[in-house]
């Protein structure tokens, strides 16, 4: 069952230069896919190819210059009011940049506890706990949930965004590099726990990333982004095999990887 | 899109200054507190209250009173009949009931002074409020920071009146370092001049760097927390260079809202401090008017304030949407 | 291989109500010229913390203990305005969360500028061109264009590179590279890397480059730092800690890398 | 569901729940103690006037020409304004009322207006201010537009011309109601301008994809982030109104004499700076002290929240 | 001719500043809080204008110069004696003097006298004071000569002689023409506002700049003749003004004397400069004496219970006039105020009807059944010494069970609400000075029960009593004008008998002179300010 469709998605940013001229620029061009119950359509490419721009409409906090959003076989383009509320209850969001998209004036507790708050859901008197327990499963210290943004790492900050969208068992959860700035251990805990919610709430995931490897794990399908437009779109399988535009396949190409000698001698001496 | 913001705005602006007239003259018209009595005095008769209040205009309906008015700004009005019939060109604001002047004289008359009272002090305020603001935020919890704080503080909650005449005694009469104002224009004696209007400035910024030292410190220590001061370090920048461009100008953005308000509202006028100096200013000819009931120059006291206070807005959204690229014009 | 910097011994201390806690203890390092050494470890083990204190740009409150010496001279207790003189120009530092880091009041073209002249000295204009080129360098795209940009016009990669940009402007010493390239495509970030080595043999800088892309430190790094909760536990060139780890931890963070050709169950 | 252990050990047992802890930090803060006790005393006086005034045996309008030198234009007989076991703070000149009296008496007029007053320009300001701020377009330009038209209206001039004109009914709530309704826009349109830079930061955005309502985007993420120029221009629009408050007194249209009020004794005591400086430097102090003491304590109140786990 | 007999006590003490007598030259500076209203006569009408006048024009008769009741003199000026009236005194000749000029040149005549004052006919230029409309004969519809041409019931017989007709018999008409109401003015001039900015001068000084509300120089007018005139000495050579200063700011300067400022005058000090000039070098230049006027709280006659004269009578016995001396700044700045009439009025009676007596009070309130209280609400001038004077009053009351609302209204409307009946409380405290030191400007227009009017009342208590009626046209009709004043002081007793007022004080200045400033005396014609026609400086500088 299809969760959410996007169709000819278009966002055109307008900027000055120095003399005052107006330049138009064409951020995401045309860009359409859907997003099944359950299922991780893994989103790469090129950095500035709009994957950001396209998060941002999907999640509804940008209004695109074209294109239509469905969720739910609903259209949600000009969604208002109730019909937002509903929306926003079911898609949540992880931003790229972990500390702008926390606010710096609210504890931590506060602002795992902010989209129950906002959604008026859980009684008061178990939030605090609800808060404790989110941050033990992206593997914070719920000691730390009196404390501030600016007194976390960078990773940590990321492990609260995560944590904030898991807040509320949304139906769909749009993460936007969401785990690169994890060390691998606890990128793979976050990443276990997500595939997790997914096998047992049916969570569908937009993912966004340039961990390729961490794609291939988690992703169901790919689209593939460059210079605004998808270029290849189809189950990860079939991309990470036989990829069909040249973008991907350069892409798949520059992957680094370890010296597979130093990965022999390790794994003999264990 | 600018363009058309700023001429969306002045007509915004016409139409707010429209309706300050016609509320002030409404307010003045209903409460009725006659003009003509005041000027009439004791051994008043009402005949001659009555023929007062037909000199002033004062008989006629309320709607004649207000075309007249505004006529007058726009295509100047005629006074009087037969051999005391003067012509008042636009725009004109009519004349004083007290002293018969020309209410437009009075304000072009009056004006610079206003003026040059409310820049000295503004220079100064901006200043001493905002260094004293920065210096206090760098040093955040010294001693320096605490003086300053405690100092500003206490400025802000000493009224004008006292500051004025405290300090008119120590300086002039206890120190004699200068000399009471005097009315001296600056081509005159630039010395005098200045001597004479540095009091007033004092007296008048004070309020307001206690105020802009206050809220520049509070911003500024805010903007110091956040990671691109620590990026702007990490360049190696010169501290001045640093704060002055890093973590200033989020600080100002606040500072240039009210700026813009307390300096336009300045130029209607520092009524206390004009008034102890007996500086000619247009605060002083409100004070003077009110006290008459001159109605005139209320009306033209009024509206020159909210000119200025209009257009002061207006300049502060332009400027506030070249302070934060981040704020983008909205069109009226 | 004469050492560019040494850091021995480094404590940092955070007070917080519940007393003080050390969130880097004991960290010791050297960088050479010309070198690379990758510092990898758990997230919020410190490895951010250990680069500002090198800088010498901890938050307030924060506590260090130990020596950093940069070309012998020992940075530890010296004055802001003697750390002034070296930051961005002898060291450098590319911060790990770029949006934040960039002041949204400027534009980026203005913001690698005055960094420019702050050291070089030299005219708007020449100090433009230099910023358009240092965009150039690292891909952006049009660079004439977006040096007129604000941070938040950028895409996340493109601040990153902005960051990288201006960190580079002055081909510092020494750079320190607080995960650089998370935001990057793997094509992107081959380019950046690449960009780096070139710049380590032209003038010698020396880099450390904080990741948890331990492919990316593999093919860089010439010394390897790992770490965990503060603490060092394992320090060593990049073949010793890739092949024969000694620490259980560093062989878990190995084991647990995600593998592009790994055959995936979902 | 946990799925790992902590990684990192900062040790250290459940905190306390904010309110409190808040508190426990307060109390063992000089400053804000200190500061917390006098703002406690003043309240306790203005409540306690009357009993000030039965143990002193003077009331607020007692005359007491025997205090004054009225040959010398009515300066108060004794050093220091008149400072006497009879008189604990003094006399006023010329009429010899006592001044204890009257700072019990006039702090209830004064604080009560002031505080009112700085409360609801307060409300109003940030409301509407941060409506503007946050919706632009047409709400924006309403509320702009409206406080433009305010604004543009020579403030002292008109209060005194609306006052004049409204009954007399109860003077302290009107002269808050006219304070307050000139008195917002120019709170608001800082507030305005600082929430059309907060709204574009990714936070809000990222609160909004929480779900929130425009209120909740607007005050509980929003208003945290304007906290610190709130809390200066609130706590110098303290000492600004009692002196509001003083200038209409006097120019006909405030709390009508006798009531006490501090305003009104600060102004009225300018022409005796150089013969009774006490006059002015007593009520002064009471202002001062309780600006000084709103401040200190709200600025501890906030570092006390912001301490957060960390101090 | 008018006149008045002996001096009040505390009236002018004499010249004060240097000892010497003022030198011919130099330049008086004053320091002024306001501006005049106005320079024209015609328009100006108050204590201060009236004595600035006095230095740029001249009238027919003019007050004596000097201190006491020489200032209250009446003494010809332009005219040879104070006037002839016929028998009636309804028609008065008067001769004018020789060798007169006004300031361009031209001469002084009867046309000019004429001309002059029917100028206080013209209906946007006479705002200023009522005499000349009340008491010149003229065509009902003259409307001054602008609009209505010569006002042919002056005659002019030759260019030396002019025959003025009144309305009705006034003995007291020479002391009116002392007014600057009636002033001359070449014909033809001083239409629209032309007068209020460029006078013409008859007087030894003329105006040579006037910056509004900023200041005003005099210099001398070279075509006055000091063999003409034999009230003004006209000793310094200008005289410059400066306006618009604040009232403490004045006292610090006068105090300080600083440079020019030793040259200056200024207005009464304030009560809390008043213990700054005890210092024997200051003390002596200071001036001290009443400014002629009383301050007096009416009793609203029409209102209960205040139509009980027992009650009003009780009032009075209540207040304690020395709290409202203390009030107004202490006894150098006031003194108890006892009768209607003020010292400084010719034939007032010094007594005391109403001694400070509160038992009294509460006595005459039990007669009248109000011995459980009652509240009265007073009309209160919001300015501070006036605010102060209410409290007082109604501290006072509060002791024989009156519980007195203060109704504070703001200074600008002030005399617009008590001046209407309509709008007006039960009482009201305001002051009332006479035109000249005479009952006849202070009682009629305050107890004249026929000129109460629905606006611009001046008949607070709006007492309309047969007798007192009665005895004001009696007293109106009298020949001998010291013989009128004389029943004038009677009257006042009358009056209180009703007590439809309380006189609570009467006003004095502290004038405090530059050094240099001699021959400075206070003027009881002119509110007690310094005369200014005979001030000058002990050692003019230029
Ligand atoms: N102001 C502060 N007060 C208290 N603790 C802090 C503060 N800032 C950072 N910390 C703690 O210091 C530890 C080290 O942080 P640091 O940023 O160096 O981690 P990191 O290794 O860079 O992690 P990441 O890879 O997630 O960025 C973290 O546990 C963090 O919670
Ligand atoms: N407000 C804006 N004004 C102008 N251009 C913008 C704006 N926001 C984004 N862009 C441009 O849109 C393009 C797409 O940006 P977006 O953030 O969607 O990229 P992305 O795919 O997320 O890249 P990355 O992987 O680097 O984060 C970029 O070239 C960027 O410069
Ligand atoms: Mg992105
Ligand atoms: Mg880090
Ligand atoms: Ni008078």
């Amino acid at each position: 069952m299809t969760l959410l469709r996007a169709e000819g998605l278009t966002k055109r940013f307008v900027s000055r230069g120095p003399l005052g001229a107006r330049a138009e620029f064409t951020a995401v061009d045309q860009v359409g896919f859907e997003v099944r119950l359950g299922e991780t359509l893994a989103v790469v490419g090129e950095s500035g190819s709009g994957k950001s721009t396209t998060a941002r409409m999907i999640a509804k906090l940008m209004d695109p210059s074209g294109g239509t959003l469905e969720f739910e076989g609903e259209d949600v383009t000009h969604a208002r009011g109730a019909a937002l509320a509903r929306f926003r209850a079911n898609v949540q969001v992880v931003f790229q940049d972990p500390f702008s998209s926390l606010n710096p004036r609210h504890t931590v507790e506060r602002i795992l506890m902010a989209p129950l708050v906002y959604q008026g859901l859980a009684p008061k008197g178990s939030r605090r706990e609800h808060a404790k327990e989110l941050m033990e499963r992206v593997g914070l210290n719920p000691d730390h949930s009196l404390r501030y943004p600016a007194q976390f790492s960078g990773g940590q900050a990321q492990r609260i965004g995560i944590a904030r969208a898991l807040a509320v068992n949304p139906k769909l959860v749009i993460c936007d590099e969401a785990v690169s700035a994890l060390d691998v251990s606890v990128q793979a805990q976050v990443i276990e726990l997500l595939r997790r919610l997914q096998r047992e709430s049916g969570f569908s995931y937009v993912f966004i990333a340039h961990d390729l490897a961490v794609v291939r794990q988690i992703a169901h399908r790919v689209a593939v982004m460059s210079k605004g437009r998808i270029v290849e779109l189809g189950p990860a399988e079939q991309v990470f095999r036989d990829p069909q535009d040249e973008y991907t396949r350069t892409l798949l190409a520059a992957v680094p990887r370890i010296d597979p000698e130093w990965d022999r001698r390790r794994r003999e001496r264990s | 899109m600018m363009a058309r913001y700023v001429i969306g705005r002045l007509a915004g602006v016409v139409v707010i200054l429209f309706l300050v007239c016609l509320f002030t003259f409404v307010l003045f018209f209903t409460l009725q507190p006659d003009p003509a009595v005041m000027i009439c005095g004791k051994t008043c008769t009402p005949e001659r209250i009555d023929q007062i209040r037909d000199v002033l205009g004062l008989n006629q309906p309320f709607l004649t009173q207000f075309l007249g008015f505004l006529g007058g700004i726009f295509a100047g009005r005629d006074y009087g009949e037969g051999a005391n019939l003067v012509h008042c060109a636009a725009p004109c604001l009519g004349y004083s009931f007290q002293t018969n002047q020309s209410v437009m004289d009075m304000v072009v008359e009056r004006l610079p002074v206003s003026a040059t009272v409310a820049i000295g002090a503004a220079v100064l305020w901006l200043l001493v409020g905002i260094a004293a603001g920065l210096l206090s935020a760098v040093k955040e919890g010294t001693w320096w920071d605490r003086t300053a704080m405690g100092l500003a503080l206490g400025g802000s909650s000493i009224p004008n009146y006292v500051l004025a005449l405290a300090l008119q005694y120590v300086l002039v009469v206890q120190l004699q370092v200068l000399p009471f104002p005097q009315a001296v224009a600056f081509s005159d004696d630039p010395v005098v001049w200045f001597q004479s209007y540095l009091m007033p400035w004092i007296v008048l910024a004070t309020g307001y760097a206690c105020l802009y030292a206050r809220l520049t410190r509070a911003n500024v220590i805010d903007t110091l927390a956040e990671n691109f001061m620590r990026t702007a370090r990490s360049k190696g920048l010169s501290p001045a260079l640093t704060m002055r461009r890093h973590a200033l100008r989020p600080a100002l953005t606040p500072i240039a809202t009210i700026f813009g308000m307390d300096f336009a509202a300045l130029l209607g006028g520092a009524l206390i401090t004009e008034t102890v100096f007996g500086l000619n200013g247009v605060g002083k000819m409100a004070a003077d008017s009110i006290a008459k009931n001159d109605q005139p120059v209320i009306m033209a006291v009024t509206l020159l304030a909210a000119f200025f206070v209009v257009i002061g807005n207006v300049l502060v959204d332009l400027v506030y949407t070249r302070l934060d690229p981040r704020v983008r014009i909205t069109t009226p | 291989m004469s050492e560019l910097l040494v850091v021995e011994d480094l404590t940092v201390t955070f007070p917080t109500t519940r007393g003080p806690v050390d969130v880097v203890k004991g960290v010791s390092f050297t960088v050479g010229r010309d070198e690379t050494v990758g510092i990898v470890g758990e997230s919020g083990s410190g490895k951010s913390m250990t680069s500002l204190a090198i800088m010498g740009l901890l938050p307030k409150g924060a506590r260090t203990s130990g020596s950093i010496r940069l070309d012998g001279a020992e940075l530890l207790g010296r004055s802001d305005r003697e750390l002034r003189k070296l930051r961005g120009d002898r060291m450098s530092m590319v911060f790990q969360d770029p949006l934040s880091s960039l002041n949204p009041y400027y534009t980026v073209g203005l913001q690698i500028e005055e960094m420019y002249r702050a050291h070089r000295g030299g005219s708007r204009k020449a100090a433009r061109q230099v910023a358009v080129e240092a965009l150039g360098r690292v891909g952006l795209p049009e660079p004439e264009r977006r040096v007129n940009y604000y941070p938040h016009q950028f895409s996340g990669g493109q601040r990153q590179r902005v960051m990288i940009a201006m960190a580079l402007v002055c081909e510092p010493a020494l750079l320190i590279a607080d995960e650089p390239t998370t935001a990057l495509d793997v094509t992107v970030q081959a380019q950046i890397l690449r960009l780096l080595a070139a710049l380590q043999r032209e003038s010698g800088t020396g880099l450390v480059f904080i990741t948890h892309d331990l492919a990316v430190i593999s093919s860089i790094a010439t010394r390897v730092l790992v770490m965990r909760r503060g603490e060092q536990v394992e320090y060593g060139t990049a073949e010793q800690v890739f092949a024969e780890p000694e620490h259980d931890y560093t062989r878990m963070l190995l084991d647990s890398i995600p593998r592009i050709d790994d055959e995936v169950v979902l | 569901m946990t799925v790992a252990a902590h990684p990192e050990q900062v040790a250290g047992g459940a905190p306390a729940t904010s309110g409190r802890r808040v508190l426990r930090v307060l109390l063992r803060d000089r400053g804000a103690v200190v500061s917390g006790a006098y703002l406690a005393l003043i309240v306790l006086m203005a409540i306690g006037a009357p009993l000030i005034s039965a143990i002193t045996g003077h009331g607020p309008n007692d005359f007491d020409t025997a205090a004054v030198n009225t040959d010398l234009g009515g300066v108060p007989y004794g050093s220091l304004g008149g400072i006497s076991a009879e008189h604990l703070l003094g006399v006023e000149p010329q009429n010899g009322r006592d001044i204890l009296a009257r700072i019990a008496y006039g702090a209830r007029v004064s604080l009560i207006i002031a505080v009112s007053a700085t409360a609801l320009t307060t409300l109003l300001g940030v409301v509407l201010g941060m409506l503007a701020g946050f919706y632009q377009g047409w709400v924006d330009q309403v509320i702009c537009r409206v406080m433009d038209f305010l604004m543009a209206f020579p403030a002292l001039i008109f209060m005194i011309a609306i006052l004049s004109a409204l009954p007399q009914g109860n003077r302290p709530v009107l002269l808050v109601v006219v304070i307050s309704v000139f008195g917002w826009p120019y709170l608001a349109r800082v507030v305005r301008g600082q929430t059309l830079t907060l709204v574009n930061r990714e936070f809000v955005e990222a609160a909004r994809a929480s779900g929130a309502s425009t209120g909740q985007l607007v005050f509980k993420e929003i208003l945290p982030n304007l906290r610190s120029s709130l809390i200066v221009m609130t706590t110098l629009a303290v000492p600004g109104y009692v002196g509001t408050e003083a200038g209409l007194s006097f120019l006909g249209v405030g709390v009508t004499p006798p009531t006490p009020s501090w305003g009104q004794m600060i102004s009225s005591s300018v022409g005796w700076y150089v013969v009774d400086p006490m006059y002015f430097v007593i009520p002064g102090a009471f202002l001062f002290l309780t600006v000084l003491s709103l401040t200190v304590l709200g600025d501890r109140i906030r570092a006390a929240f912001d301490a957060g786990d960390a101090s | 001719g008018g006149g008045g007999t002996a001096p009040g006590p505390g009236t002018g003490t004499g010249a004060a500043g240097s000892s010497a007598a003022p030198a011919t030259g130099g330049t008086v500076r004053v320091l002024a809080i306001s501006d005049f209203s106005h320079l024209d006569p015609v328009r100006g009408f108050d204590g201060g204008v009236n004595n600035f006048y006095r230095l740029i024009y001249r009238g027919l008769t003019t007050f004596g110069a000097g201190p006491g009741a020489e200032g209250t003199k009446i003494v010809p000026d332009l005219a040879t004696d104070t006037g002839t009236p016929s028998s009636d005194a309804k028609t008065w000749t008067f001769t004018l003097k020789d060798n007169l000029f006004f300031e361009d040149g031209t001469p002084i005549t009867s046309e000019a006298v004429k001309f002059g004052f029917s100028r206080a006919f013209d209906p946007e230029a006479g705002i200023g004071s009522p005499y000349g409309k009340l008491l010149l004969d003229a065509p009902k519809d003259y409307k001054g000569p602008y609009l209505s041409g010569d006002l042919d019931t002056i005659e002019t017989p030759d260019d030396k002689t002019v025959v003025i007709h009144l309305k009705k018999p006034y003995a007291d008409f020479p002391s009116a023409l002392a007014l600057a109401n009636f002033t001359p003015f070449p014909k033809g001039t001083g239409a629209g506002a032309a007068f209020d900015t460029k006078p013409i001068a008859s007087g030894p000084y003329k105006v040579a700049s006037y910056q509004r509300n900023a200041s005003l120089k005099l210099v001398r007018n070279p075509q006055w003749k000091q063999e003409t005139d034999q009230v003004r000495t006209a000793k310094p050579d200008a005289f410059e003004w400066t306006f618009g200063l604040d009232a403490a700011t004045i006292d610090e300067r006068l105090l300080a004397g600083q440079g020019t400022d030793a040259d200056a005058l200024g207005p009464s000090i304030q009560a809390a400069t008043v213990a700054r000039v005890q210092t024997p070098q200051i003390k002596a230049r200071t001036l001290s004496g009443l400014n002629g006027c009383t301050t007096y709280m009416g009793l609203n006659t029409t209102k209960k219970p205040l139509n009980d004269v027992r009650v009003r009578q009780a009032i009075n016995y209540a207040i304690d006039k020395d709290t409202i001396v203390a009030a107004m700044g202490g006894s150098l700045l006031a003194q108890k105020g006892t009768s209607i009439q003020p010292p400084t009025v010719a034939g007032r009676v010094d007594y005391d009807p109403y001694p400070h007596n509160v038992e009294q009070a509460k006595k005459l309130l039990a007669e009248a059944g109000l011995s459980g209280g009652f509240s009265l609400t007073l009309d209160g001038r919001a300015q501070p010494k006036m605010a102060a004077v209410s409290v007082a009053v109604q501290e006072a009351l509060k002791q024989v069970g009156i519980d007195v609302k203060i109704n504070n209204i703001d200074a600008s409307t002030y005399y617009e609400v008590i001046g209407t009946p309509a709008k007006q409380s039960d009482m009201a405290v305001t002051g009332w000075c006479p035109d000249w030191a005479s009952g006849a400007t202070f009682l009629p227009p305050l107890f004249d029960g026929r000129n109460i009017t629905a606006k611009g009342n001046s008949n607070l208590a709006q007492l309309n009593d047969k007798a007192i009626n009665a005895k004001i046209d009696e007293i109106a009709a009298m020949t001998d004008v010291e013989q009128a004043n004389a029943a004038y002081g009677e009257l006042d007793k009358q009056i209180m008998e009703l007590a439809p007022v309380v006189p609570l004080a009467y006003e004095k200045l502290i004038l405090v002179n530059g050094a240099n400033i001699a021959g400075a005396y206070q003027s009881n014609s002119y509110s007690g300010g310094v005369d200014l026609v005979t001030v000058g400086l002990a050692k003019p500088t230029k």
